[in-house]
Formats: structure tokens, C-alpha cells, sequence
């Protein structure tokens, strides 16, 4: 019972199977409001594994993720509406315009953002230009921008799972993605990600879960 | 909780119980299938109506029922998979489809030729032939599908979904001759009526039906052995040749 | 609940509405394959019309089979799906909104257009109304039995085919009933029966086409 | 030249044949429309052997349709697309064995196994050899102009309409001779002349087959 | 004709226009044997269009492109049998094995490499044990160096144009392929790549195209 209430996020004694591989054991995780995860691994240890297990996306091999004291699979849409997890698909359609892009996968997430506010966190992420052109036409760091700019958006939301957030961006889009996090940080907000490019963040409690070769 | 009730669920435990089991349904279903045959060529009466051709009922009738039973044996094993999260019931549902597909074909076979002396034709699109051939489809797609997806658990997984939703297939075919008026006879075996055919007839039929059981369950089980052979290669208790 | 329904119906009819190609496609189709048939058969007015029902619903199951593949193997690909999994909303919500969104843009049509080619096919005024009923009525459980499969041979090489191999066999009760109405309504047999049975098709394929999609959605994504 | 062709032939069909069951699923898929038909027409013989041309033709057309969208788009998405446009490879002739793969693992099954639905529809032996001949020469039409509206449709905007108006309306006259062949041997007339004319269609789309799907890649990567 | 004879590739006045924009203009652009020029610039600045330019999938809107002297529309495949392009889609299969994958995109550029030699890439990149697995398990960076294993077998191709090789790779990684590039322009190879991670890479003639913001 203790554990349950100091922690928000807690991950006990994870494993991971992938095709009869065991990738990883033993992982446990816990985070209070404030708290920074860096998930560190060499390619193919499992760091995106464990983060949709994280997720609830995947069901662990043993283990178990308790959110709030409670089990995952117990709180289904409850966790979604607290919970932001950007994979390194971009979840961004060609059809649709930036600016509808945002709105939709904001709304998805249960935030109701207004136009404004949707130009806002493009404008954060250094696109507020780029809101009325159709996706298909961005290139590929401009694509990750736009999938990042829900992270402007999702202040009420207390945990995120970013996978690769850094990837293909430019380093004044780095620097905004970081600023953005610390922000998240330093309000209670908790952090889990993963990344091979060694970008500093400022957190009160930071750990590092290493997941080896 | 159910760790306890369910520790036979485990490949490891249910292999060598297994291996025991096998011989003894082979052996069973090898008398009764002898018995069975006999019964059928040598004892049944020649048919008034139909002359010699109605035999083929001692091994149309097991097919048919078989293929239907088969299908709720393993869309059962399936559906336990899906909630208790056991390997084996996935294991076991991949080793009765072949089992039941066979069933099936043999069930459409034996009525194709059976159909050409009394009805005068090999196929007739009417709701019973027709769902039983669907019944063969669906066979064919929980085989097709589980062999299409790379990683058995999610095989399994996606398996069991389409199992479970085809089992209204099922009472399609049995009720079909009630709910259409159709080319194919009701039934005449009943449990709450008396049966309205030869006695011996009824016997052959039964002990046909009990053979088909046996060779089910032994099939199955030695193909069951031979998935958790394939798909517990990394586990130790296979490598270390405790089986 | 209802709130997610109508943001994810809005976001797919947009993306639907940006790529209007892809429903006219399936419009095209099931006029060609219910015209192919006069062509094929030497048009005797009779026999047409005794086959007329059978046709079109034939159309509309390959129809709605051929749409299928697009239903989630984009969400997939761009991350949209585990996106809906991990969202806010609950997911049945997501799925009802997304095949509300197939049926209107591929079933609607077609029952729309489905009386047209009754017409084309000689069928009598009060046979046209039933075979509208039935469309309409028989549309959605394809739209629901198809999601499933769909959902079931996401990310499997030969989707589309192994696809058409899971559903096609669910679909023939629509197509016995929905070709039955028309028929019995032909030989002056009230339809009423094969009109209530598709709608019981209907309320069973529901709730069993919704679970099988959401189970088969999330062991995808796993 | 021949040895880009083999090269990606090889490819493409180890693609294919990756999975065992995905050839074998073309078959049952088809064998499965084929069934519908009849189901939903009600089932005279004489009918039946009527619309045994139709219903093979329209399971053809669909069998190639469905699989078009895996053609190129798959290709597009991974970036192996690009990288056969910049290869040591001519265009034409990763486009050629991409198209004879296509026909390889749907039209060729289709055609095989045409004559045993016919059988089962009641043709006689001479239509069978009829229906044979024209699906071995239509079907290649069909993997042919798909292919081209399949590139079309990749990348560029609203060439989706454009594919849908373009291409099926070109599939109509190989539906319409191959069946025809078929119904005119059935009535006991002569089916060269639909044969021919099938023929003629081949010799045509191949070259604007080629070149069409060549400019509609390079556009699409542009 | 000097020019012509010094330069093998040799890009003119470049311009670029997406969308009714342009990206940029007055872009030049010269290798001789051994030279190595990297492009810089923001996300969305046209790096990705000026790589794809110089490959000869997208026409520029001014200026041209020369390749020992000849234009690339003229000599078509004769230029893809000594130009290596790897896009930032990594043009891997998930239906063929990890060595099929190298086996076939090899031959694609006119390179009959046998089992072995593939084997050798793979091992090159890291992945030697993941040669017989398929694809589609592959982590993001597993796939981008099963991409990768390209260059080892490269050998022979004069120009390399390389599109963001370094994304999602580790350490480990990124060193093993900026070793296969030194090792390609020391003996006389010529590169041209973009990266957003600072990646220095030796060379005997380093040129910085920066297409700005
Ligand atoms: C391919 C064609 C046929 C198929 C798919 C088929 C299918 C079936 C099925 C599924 C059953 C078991 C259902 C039940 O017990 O109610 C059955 C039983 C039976 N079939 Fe067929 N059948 C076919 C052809 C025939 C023919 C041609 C005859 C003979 C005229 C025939 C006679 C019977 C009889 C007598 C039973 C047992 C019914 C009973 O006593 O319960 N079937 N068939
Ligand atoms: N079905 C499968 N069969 C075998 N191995 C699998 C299967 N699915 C995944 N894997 C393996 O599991 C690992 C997946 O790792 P994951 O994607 O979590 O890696 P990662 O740490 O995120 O790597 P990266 O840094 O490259 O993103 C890989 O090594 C992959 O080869
Ligand atoms: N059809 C189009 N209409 C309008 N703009 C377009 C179109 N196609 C591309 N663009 C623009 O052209 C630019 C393409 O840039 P490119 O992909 O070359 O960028 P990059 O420098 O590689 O960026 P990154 O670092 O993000 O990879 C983007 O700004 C994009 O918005
Ligand atoms: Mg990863
Ligand atoms: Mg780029």
C-alpha cells in the first residue's frame, strides 16, 4: 500500500518476450510527479518494447504496470485520458491539413482545443506557418514537428512516453522539444523516453533504466 | 487464481500426458472403426429405396457431426485461450482444425457422391451443402489466417477472435433443413424423439461416430505434441530432452 | 461516449471527403459487375428479372469487400491506430465511428443507387421499395462482419484476399435473406420474414462485429 | 534487360510465396465468389450455365482489383520504389516483371482453375477450352491496366477519381469479350473472332500498359 | 570543357520549387574523387530535394545536374550503376529475411554479391545474427542499419548520397557506418550526405552546402 501512494506511475519486475526471445527482465520503474525516465539501449534492446508496455499497448511477458495503485488493463480509457504516448510513427495523415492533424489526435487525447490554441502549439514547435498545408507535403522533420506540437497541447496531461523524440529534428526543433519538457517537468508533470541522442534535461529526480546491448 | 486450476494448461506438464494418452485413443479408435465398418457391410439390411448406396451413411453421418462438434471443441479451446491467457488451448485449437477440416471434406464428399444416385445430382446450392461448405471456409481461414501471422501468441490470439465468431455458423447448418425447406433430410436421430430408423442401422451409425471420437482425439493430441515441440524450441525443458 | 463517435466520424468522412476517388471507385465497381450481367446473359427480360436481386447483392458484397483493406492499414502504417488504442476515448466508440464512417461512404451509396439498377433490371415498383429496405438493412452487418476481418488480417501479407476468405463466408446469410425478400416480394409472398431476419442478422452482427473488431484491433497492436 | 527482369521477378514472387497460403488464398477466394452467385440467383442449371461466364469474369476482375493496391503502394512506402527508379535497372523492365509477378500469383491461378468452376457450373467441354483461352489471354489485360491505374492512383492527388473513371471502364471490353467467347461457344457459334478481339486487346495494353505505368512512377516520385 | 573533365559530378545553379515555392536557388555543387560535401540546413529547408536532385528523381526547376560531363536524364540506369541513394525510407521488405533484403537491393544497383559478401555487410553494420530473421521484427534501428549494410557492399559505386544516415542509430552504429564512409572517400569515393547530429567524418576535401532556414 505505501508503494502505491508515493508513486503515480509503477512498473514492477517487467519482461519482455518478443517472437520466444525473452529481451529484457526484472525492468522496474517508478515514478513520482516530477519524475524523469531515460530508457538507454542499444538497437533492438527493447526500449520501445518497454515503452508500449508502458502504454498498455502491449502486455508484458511477467510483470505488471500499476497507474495510480491501480493495474492498466483495469482503468482502459482512464489511463488515456491522463497518459500521452508518441511512437515513432508520426500518427499524422496525408489527407488532412496540419492545423486538422493537431486538432483531431488533441481532441483524441481528450483535450478540446481551439483553433487558437491548436495554432499556438504549431506556433511552439515552429510551424504556426505550415498549419494550413496538407501533411503530405512536409518533409520529414517537419512530419515529427507536427506530431510533437500535441505535446504544447497536452499540459493537463500528467505522464508522456515519447519514443525517439528527437529523431530527424533540426537543432532549434530539439531545443523547443526540450523546453517543452521541462516546462512538463517543473509543473509535476512525469517523462519516459528514450533517445540516442544525448539531449540534457533538467528534471529534480531523474533515473535511467539501461536496458544493455 | 486460476493458476492452480489450470496447471495442466501448461505445455510442459500436458506433454507426457499426452504421449500416454495417444495410444490408447489410436488403439480405440482402430476396433471401433473395424467394428463399425462391419457393422455397416455385413449386417446393416440392404436399404428398400435406396439399395446398396445408402451405406454411405455410416460414414457421411459421423463426418457431418464431427465437423460440427470439432468446431465447437476448438472454438472452445480458443475462446479459453483468449480469456486465461493459456499457451496450450491456442496449441490445441491449431491441432483439431486440420482435424475438422478433414471431417468436412469427407462429410461434402461422401454427400457428392451420395447425391448423384438419390437426387440425381453431384451439387445442389441448398442452405444445408452450402453452410457445410462455409463450414470448410471457415476452416480454411482460422488455418489460413493463424499461418499468416509470424508470432504464434498473436496468432493465437487473432485465431481464437475469428473462431468464436464463426461458431454461429454452426447452428446455421444443423437447423438449415428446418429453417429452408431443402433437398437434404432432417434429422432422424433424436434425443427427445424415437429414432426412426433400423436398429442396427442406429448401432453402426453410433459406433462409426465413436471411432471417428477416438481417431479425433488421437490425432490431435499427436499433433498437439509436435506444435509444442516446434513452438517451445527455446524452452529449456525441450532442449534438455525431458520429454 | 457519443462526443468520440462523432470526432472520429468527422475526422474519417474528411479524410473520406479528401479522397473522394476511393468511394466512387466502389461505386463504379458494383454498377460495372451489376451491368455485366445483361451483357453476359443475352438480356431476356424474365430471366433478368428472376436474377436481379441476386446480382446486386452479389455487387454489394464484393463491393464492400473491396473497401475493406483501406478500413485500417492506414491507421496502422501511420500510427493513427495505437494512437485511437492509447487515447482518451473508449475504443468501441472509435470502432462504431470508423465503420459508421465505411457504411456511409460505401453501403449508403450503394442502397441509393441499388434501386436505380433494379429499375435497369425490369423489377416492378413494389420490389424496388423492398430491395431498398433490404439494402439498407444488410449494408451495416457487411460494414460490421467486414471490420472484423479486416481488423483480423491487419499487418498479414495478402490481407486483402485472406480477408475476402474470412468474411465472405459471414456474409452469405445477408445475401440469402436480402436476395430472398426481393424474390419472395417477385413471386407475390410477403417479404416481411426475410426483412425481419436480416434485421435480426443485423442486431447479432452488432455486438459480435464491434467485439471481434476491438479484440482483433488490439492483438494487431500488440 | 532480361536479367532486371529476373531479378525483380524473383523478388516479387518470393514476396508472394513467403507465405504458403497466399496464392492458395486467390484460389479459395475465388472459388468463393463463384459460390455466391449462385446462392443468391437461385440455382437453375440452365441459368446457371448461363451466367458461368459472367461469374468467373466478374471473380477475375475482382481478384485483380483487390490486389492492385499492394502493386506499388507498399513499394512507395518502404522506399523501394525509389530505389528501383535510381537502380542500375531500366524502369521498363522492373515494370514489366513487377506486372508479370502480379499475373503470375492472381491471374494464372484464376485461369487454372476457371475451367473446374466451370465444370462445376455445368459448361461443356468445348466452352471450358473456350473459357480457358480467355482467361489466359484477359487476365494479363487486366494485371496490365491495373498496374497503370495503380500508379496512377500512388502519390498524386485526386488521381484516384481519375484511376476509378480510367481504368475500369477499360477492364469492361475484356469482361465483355470473355464472356462473350464463352457464350458464343455455348450457342454454338464460333468464339474466335471474341478470342481474337481479346488478343488484339493484349497487343494493345501491353506496350500502353508499360509505358503508362513507367511516366505515371516516375510521376509519383517526382 | 575543363570543368566537365575535373568535376565527376558537378551541379549547376540548382533551384527548387515545391508548391508554387522555392525552396532555394543558385545552388552549386562539385565533387572531384574523394570530396565529401554535407548539407545543412533547417527542417524543411531542402536538403531531402536537393539529395533527390542530384539522384535524379526530381527535376530541378533551374540549372542542372552533370555526371562525368553528361546530364543525368541522358544516361538514366547507366547513372544508377555508380550512384548509391539511400533515402530516409529504408527500402527493406518485411516479408524477405534480413540477408534476402541486402541480396536483392544489391543486385538492384548491379551488384551480384554472394551469400557470403552479404553476410559480411550485415556483420559490418552489427547485424550479422539477424540475417536469417524476417523484417518485419526488426527494431526502427535494426532496420535502418539492415538498410545501411548497402554501403558495405557499395564498394564499387563511385557516388554515394546518403539521407539522414545516422537517425535512430546508437554509438556503436553510427560509428561502424561513418567508418564505411572515411573507408570509401580514402580510397577515392565520393559522398554526399545530410544529417542533423553532429557526425565528423575525415575526409581529404569537406564541402558545407547550407540551404539556411
Ligand atoms: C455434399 C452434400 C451433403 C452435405 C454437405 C451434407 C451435410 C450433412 C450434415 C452436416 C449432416 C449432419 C446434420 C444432422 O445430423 O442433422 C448430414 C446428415 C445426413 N445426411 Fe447429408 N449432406 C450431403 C448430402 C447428402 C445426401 C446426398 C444424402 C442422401 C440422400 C444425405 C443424407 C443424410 C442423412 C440421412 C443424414 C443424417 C440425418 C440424421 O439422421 O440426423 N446427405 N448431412
Ligand atoms: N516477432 C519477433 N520475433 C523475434 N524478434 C522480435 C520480434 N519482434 C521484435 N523482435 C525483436 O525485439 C526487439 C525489439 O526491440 P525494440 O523495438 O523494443 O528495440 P529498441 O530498443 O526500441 O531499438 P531501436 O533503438 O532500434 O529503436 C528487436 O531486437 C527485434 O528484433
Ligand atoms: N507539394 C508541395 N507543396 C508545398 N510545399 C511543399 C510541397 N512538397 C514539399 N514542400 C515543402 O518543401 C520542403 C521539402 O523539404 P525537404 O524534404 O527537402 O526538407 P529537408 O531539408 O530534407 O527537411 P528535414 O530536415 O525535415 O528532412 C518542405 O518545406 C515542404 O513543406
Ligand atoms: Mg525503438
Ligand atoms: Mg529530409
Amino acid at each position: 500500500m505505501p508503494r502505491k501512494m508515493r508513486y503515480m506511475l509503477d512498473a514492477k519486475d517487467l519482461a519482455c518476450e518478443r517472437g520466444e526471445r525473452r529481451l529484457f527482465s526484472d525492468i522496474s520503474l517508478a515514478l513520482k510527479p516530477g519524475g524523469f525516465a531515460r530508457l538507454l539501449g542499444a538497437n533492438g534492446s527493447g526500449k520501445t518494447s518497454l515503452l508500449r508496455i508502458l502504454a498498455g499497448l502491449t502486455r508484458p511477458a511477467a510483470g505488471e504496470v500499476l497507474w495510480r495503485g491501480e493495474k492498466l488493463g483495469d482503468i482502459a480509457e482512464g489511463y488515456g485520458r491522463e497518459m500521452l504516448y508518441l511512437g515513432h510513427a508520426p500518427a499524422v495523415k496525408d489527407e488532412l491539413s496540419v492545423a486538422e492533424n493537431l486538432m483531431f489526435s488533441a481532441r483524441l487525447s481528450g483535450i478540446a482545443a481551439s483553433n487558437d490554441q491548436c495554432r499556438m502549439a504549431l506556433e511552439a514547435l515552429g510551424i504556426g506557418n505550415l498549419a494550413p498545408l496538407s501533411a503530405r507535403v512536409l518533409s520529414q522533420g517537419q512530419r515529427r514537428r507536427a506530431a510533437l506540437a500535441r505535446l504544447a497541447l497536452a499540459v493537463p496531461l500528467p505522464l508522456w512516453l515519447l519514443d525517439e523524440p528527437f529523431a530527424a529534428l533540426d537543432e532549434n526543433a530539439i531545443s523547443r522539444v526540450r523546453a517543452l519538457a521541462e516546462a512538463h517537468l517543473a509543473r509535476g508533470g512525469m517523462l519516459v523516453l528514450t533517445s540516442h541522442q544525448e539531449v540534457p534535461i533538467a528534471a529534480g529526480n531523474t533515473q535511467t533504466v539501461n536496458l544493455g546491448v | 487464481m486460476f493458476s492452480n486450476l489450470f496447471n495442466f494448461a501448461s505445455p510442459q506438464a500436458f506433454y507426457p500426458v499426452a504421449g500416454r494418452m495417444i495410444s490408447w485413443f489410436g488403439w480405440s479408435a482402430a476396433l471401433l472403426g473395424v467394428a463399425g465398418l462391419y457393422i455397416a457391410f455385413f449386417v446393416a439390411p440392404t436399404d428398400a429405396t435406396q439399395g446398396e448406396s445408402y451405406r454411405i451413411i455410416f460414414i457421411h453421418v459421423p463426418a457431418a457431426w464431427m465437423s460440427m462438434f470439432l468446431y465447437l471443441v476448438m472454438a472452445g479451446w480458443a475462446g479459453l485461450g483468449l480469456v486465461l491467457n493459456t499457451r496450450l488451448s491456442g496449441m490445441m485449437a491449431s491441432a483439431l482444425a486440420p482435424t475438422g477440416a478433414m471431417f468436412t471434406v469427407v462429410a461434402l464428399v461422401t454427400g457428392l457422391l451420395w447425391g448423384k444416385p438419390t437426387w440425381g445430382t453431384y451439387w445442389v446450392w441448398d442452405a444445408r451443402l452450402t453452410s457445410e461448405l462455409f463450414l470448410l471456409f471457415l476452416y480454411l481461414g482460422f488455418m489460413a489466417l493463424k499461418e499468416a501471422i509470424d508470432d504464434p501468441q498473436r496468432a493465437d490470439r487473432a485465431g481464437a477472435i475469428l473462431a468464436l465468431v464463426g461458431v454461429v455458423n454452426i447452428p446455421i447448418i444443423y437447423f438449415s433443413v428446418q429453417w429452408w425447406n431443402t433437398l437434404h433430410q432432417g434429422a432422424s436421430v433424436s434425443l427427445t424423439r424415437a429414432p426412426s430408423m433400423a436398429a442396427t442401422m442406429l448401432a453402426g451409425m453410433l459406433v462409426m461416430a465413436l471411432a471417428a471420437w477416438m481417431y479425433s482425439i488421437a490425432v490431435s493430441l499427436a499433433r498437439v505434441r509436435a506444435i509444442i515441440v516446434a513452438r517451445e524450441q527455446d524452452a529449456a525443458w525441450v532442449r534438455s530432452g525431458t520429454r | 461516449m457519443t462526443a468520440a463517435i462523432v470526432l472520429v466520424l468527422r475526422r474519417d468522412l474528411l479524410v473520406a471527403l479528401r479522397r473522394k476517388g476511393d468511394a466512387l471507385n466502389v461505386l463504379i465497381f458494383f454498377v460495372i459487375v451489376a451491368s455485366l450481367f445483361p451483357l453476359g446473359t443475352g438480356a431476356e427480360p424474365g430471366q433478368l428479372r428472376a436474377i436481379a436481386a441476386g446480382v446486386i447483392w452479389v455487387g454489394a458484397l464484393l463491393a464492400a469487400l473491396l473497401s475493406l483493406p483501406r478500413l485500417f492499414a492506414a491507421d496502422l502504417a501511420d500510427g493513427t491506430l495505437e494512437q485511437m488504442v492509447v487515447s482518451a476515448q473508449p475504443l468501441p466508440a472509435v470502432v462504431v465511428a470508423k465503420i459508421a464512417a465505411h457504411w456511409l461512404t460505401t453501403g449508403l451509396p450503394l442502397a441509393l443507387i441499388a434501386p436505380l439498377l433494379g429499375l435497369q433490371y425490369g423489377l416492378p415498383g413494389d420490389a424496388l421499395l423492398v430491395l431498398l429496405g433490404a439494402v439498407l438493412l444488410g449494408t451495416p452487418v457487411l460494414s460490421l462482419i467486414g471490420a472484423a476481418g479486416a481488423a483480423l488480417t491487419l499487418g498479414v501479407r495478402g490481407a486483402a484476399v485472406l480477408t475476402g476468405l474470412l468474411v465472405l463466408p459471414l456474409f452469405v446469410p445477408a445475401l440469402v435473406f436480402g436476395a430472398g425478400a426481393v424474390t419472395a416480394s417477385l413471386s407475390g409472398i410477403a417479404p416481411g420474414p426475410h426483412l425481419s431476419l436480416l434485421g435480426a442478422l443485423l442486431a447479432v452482427s452488432l455486438p459480435l462485429g464491434l467485439w471481434a473488431t476491438c479484440a482483433a484491433l488490439r492483438v494487431a497492436l500488440d
